[in-house]
């Protein structure tokens, strides 16, 4: 069973769609397996002031990708960088347990979009 | 989520409700009628007589005789039944097993169980509609074929296969053939001597029947061990108390959907084809199944760029409920074996629906699926990265 | 033959009839609740938590955690997935079985199946109340014994084993431990850590739930098999459409039983003794089974010169429903295996009549069976080519 945050965060997802002059994207994941998910970043300094997702995947998928986005909006991209898929899955007050890896999506869709950001930068990426 | 009060319950091949004329029929035996079958009493006899009441149901319904029909816990059991029964039995003759790659897991499972057991396993492949070709049965055939295991009817995609062919080119081989007809019986007339059937397994409550109870049919003179060992129920051939009030309404329930099958087949014909017809109106929309071979109560699509779990449950908090063959939707995380048997590819291969039609439905049921489906198909594409820029409308 | 219109049922250990509370729970999963468990819209959900309720309440019954239950098809099923589960699971570090010899014909049928598979199996003996003697279990543990299956409670003469003793050299001898508690659950404390059970298998027609609905206990860590393969219900480990509104029954009527064990016993012990002390003032007339540890709810007597179908029959016609362990009243025409094995002689086994009390039987049952029994145990001796003169009354 999905908690009611979780349905709360599907049916109305927050920052859904995509940034045209996006500063960072990051895409992770695989249709074959059901579940691809983008984020687009737009940086200020290193601040993250805006940021959008697309996703293609299941109810925690989505529900995951809004929430993390939600997480990482204002916040400075170290901020950003630390957020764990486990802090996704507590925001959203739990997932089911064969839901899990949907969350990490969302944190490795973070750390590929923040990476693109600091390489076009010029930056070395962070692991 | 707030749920509509209206809903419409489209998911008729997972489970069905219980009729009420058929709880009517079942509740005596719950309370009253309370006896065992195997004892000599007056009220162990009334259990008796009403098994057997139930046995003659079924044996009318699908053309047997009633001494070849045995009651199970379902249609798992029944296919469990049959694969491991003849291939326990038949063992000295052979052990080679055909079944086909869409069969329900029942059959699946259980034969893949075998391997392990040392019988090997052929399973055939399917066209793009899921349909087995007699062909290619009969080049799989070996010397020690002993068992032939193809379903009736398909649970997800509704494709029905050429049984009676199929049967023949069996019985030609002088090889048992078994047929999961979960999906078929009380939806499609099914008569086991003309189709050539040796095995065949039915389960309740695909028709308004009780859950927890099956049938099974087994030719008379067939080679077949018992799969549940113990008392001496069912001519010692299944043992275990009899479910009596779920036989009984087992009975009632396929006697009710046989009688009536031309009436419901002919209205679900119609919600059918509307469905099928306007839901193909969906850009990147696909038809899985067979358009012509296929059961009057199944549609089966697939929108691209979508996944299924998610339509699901956009589709539930619309009162709508529907299934899926997206692994997201599954504690296996293996998308539709039967879609990606039908080749379906897999990057699309998740965004598939089934809605299978009930006796229940109506025209107005079809027109609240039409009004909400294709505004929830276009929110999950607007939300999909997989989405060409020309589908989307933000 | 006429039947009195009022009648006593004293045949609980067959089966019981659903009482009205379970029957009221269940009802609304028979209609209005139909939902698929594995189906993940509304009506689906309401399904699956009825389930989770059902099993917590059998996990509570037995003193087990909800994740070590899982809902079968019965006794019978259970028994047979135990032993066959273990059987194929464990295989690789041996194939000797120990059960005793009067173990229910699902838990005997399946050893002596597996015989046939390649397993050894020890049938211990009991002694004249039944019992299976921890010695002789010591005894027969070989380096290669992979399960013990010893019942708590049997069903025709209500001897109590000491499976928590018996389970312990199990578990010194680290060999997986099953008992077959069909007949004890609801009837006597279960607890199966206390009692150090591997597996047990319990049955909701014993305690008034449904038929055809039953559970399986297995304790976290065991090494078993799938008995029924298919579709991913009860975590991958027992494939079929679950049986909701029976579940829900049995978990209602499982809590009932054990709630108000304590109580109901009371009553049972009283009429049992009654009923006990007063048939054994019939000459040539010999108590079965333990005499204390004994379910509350068995009597089990032989009759010398008599023959049980007759005895059933006669008492049937005064409204009286029992049982016997005669051969004549049976498909397989063998007397009693669970009598013979305590050692009643051949000659007189037939002659053996159980009536087993329920929670429904009153004082008066009991006076009418003892009014009516005596003058229909004369009558057939006096029938009887062996009755020694001076017990006939021409
Ligand atoms: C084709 C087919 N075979 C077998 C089964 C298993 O039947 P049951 O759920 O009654 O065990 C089903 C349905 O679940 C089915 O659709
Ligand atoms: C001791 C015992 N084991 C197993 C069974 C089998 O249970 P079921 O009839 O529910 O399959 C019974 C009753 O029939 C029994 O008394
Ligand atoms: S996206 Fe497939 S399970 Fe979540
Ligand atoms: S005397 Fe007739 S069966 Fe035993």
């Amino acid at each position: 069973d999905y908690s009611a945050k979780v349905m709360d965060h599907f049916s109305n997802p927050r920052n859904m769609g995509s940034i045209e002059d996006c500063d960072g994207v990051g895409e992770v994941g695989n249709a074959k397996c059901g579940d691809i998910m983008k984020i687009f970043l737009k940086v200020d300094g290193d601040m993250i002031v805006d940021v959008k997702f697309q996703t293609f995947g299941c109810g925690a998928a989505i529900a995951s990708s809004s929430m993390a986005t939600e997480l990482i909006k204002g916040k400075t991209l170290k901020e950003a960088w630390e957020l764990s898929n486990k802090a996704v899955a507590e925001a959203l007050d739990g997932l089911p347990p064969i839901k899990m890896h949907c969350s990490m999506l969302a944190e490795e869709a973070i750390h590929e979009a923040i990476n693109d950001y600091l390489q076009k930068k010029g930056l070395e990426p962070w692991d | 989520m707030t749920i509509e009060n209206r809903t419409v319950y489209m998911d008729n091949s997972a489970t069905t409700p219980v009729r009420k004329e058929v709880v009517e029929e079942m509740l005596p035996y719950l309370t009253d009628n309370f006896g065992n079958p195997s004892s000599i009493y007056e009220l162990g006899k009334t259990s008796k007589h009403a098994v057997e009441k139930a046995r003659k149901r079924v044996a009318d319904a699908i053309g047997a005789e009633e001494n070849e029909i045995y009651f199970t816990s379902g249609g798992t059991e029944s296919d469990n039944w049959a694969v491991k029964g003849i291939a326990f039995a038949n063992r000295s003759r052979g052990k080679h097993i055909i079944t086909s790659s869409i069969e329900h897991h029942a059959v699946l499972h259980a034969c893949a169980w075998l391997e392990g057991q040392g019988f090997e396993v052929t399973y055939l492949p399917v066209d793009r509609y899921g349909r087995v070709s007699p062909e290619d049965l009969k080049n799989s055939i070996r010397d020690d074929t002993i068992l032939i295991s193809i379903m009736l009817a398909n649970n997800e995609i509704g494709t029905i296969q050429p049984v009676e062919e199929l049967g023949k080119i069996a019985r030609e081989n002088r090889i048992y053939f078994h047929t999961d007809a979960v999906q078929a019986v009380g939806h499609i007339p099914v008569d086991v001597k003309k189709m050539n059937i040796d095995l065949l397994s039915l389960s309740g409550h695909k028709f308004e029947g009780p859950k927890g109870c099956g049938a099974f049919y087994i030719r008379r003179g067939t080679k077949i061990e018992a799969l549940l060992h113990g008392g001496a129920q069912e001519r010692k051939r299944r043992a275990g108390t009899e479910n009596v009030p779920s036989i009984v309404g087992l009975g009632k329930a396929i006697e009710l959907a046989v009688d009536e099958m031309e009436g419901t087949n002919k209205s679900l014909l119609e919600m059918r084809e509307r469905l099928i017809e306007n839901l193909l109106q969906i850009t990147k929309t696909h038809l899985n199944g067979h358009p012509a071979e296929r059961l009057a109560n199944n549609v089966n699509v697939t929108f691209e760029y979508i996944e299924g779990e998610s339509l699901l449950l956009l589709l539930n908090a619309k009162g709508i409920f529907a299934s899926t063959g997206s692994a997201c939707n599954s504690t296996s995380l293996e998308p539709s074996h039967v879609l990606t048997a039908c080749g379906v590819p897999q990057e699309i291969v998740h965004g598939s629906l089934r809605l299978s039609l009930g006796r229940m439905n109506t025209q107005e049921d079809v027109d609240r699926v039409l009004e909400v489906l294709p505004e929830i198909v276009q929110k999950l594409r607007n939300m999909s990265p997989l989405t060409p820029q020309e589908y989307r409308a933000l």
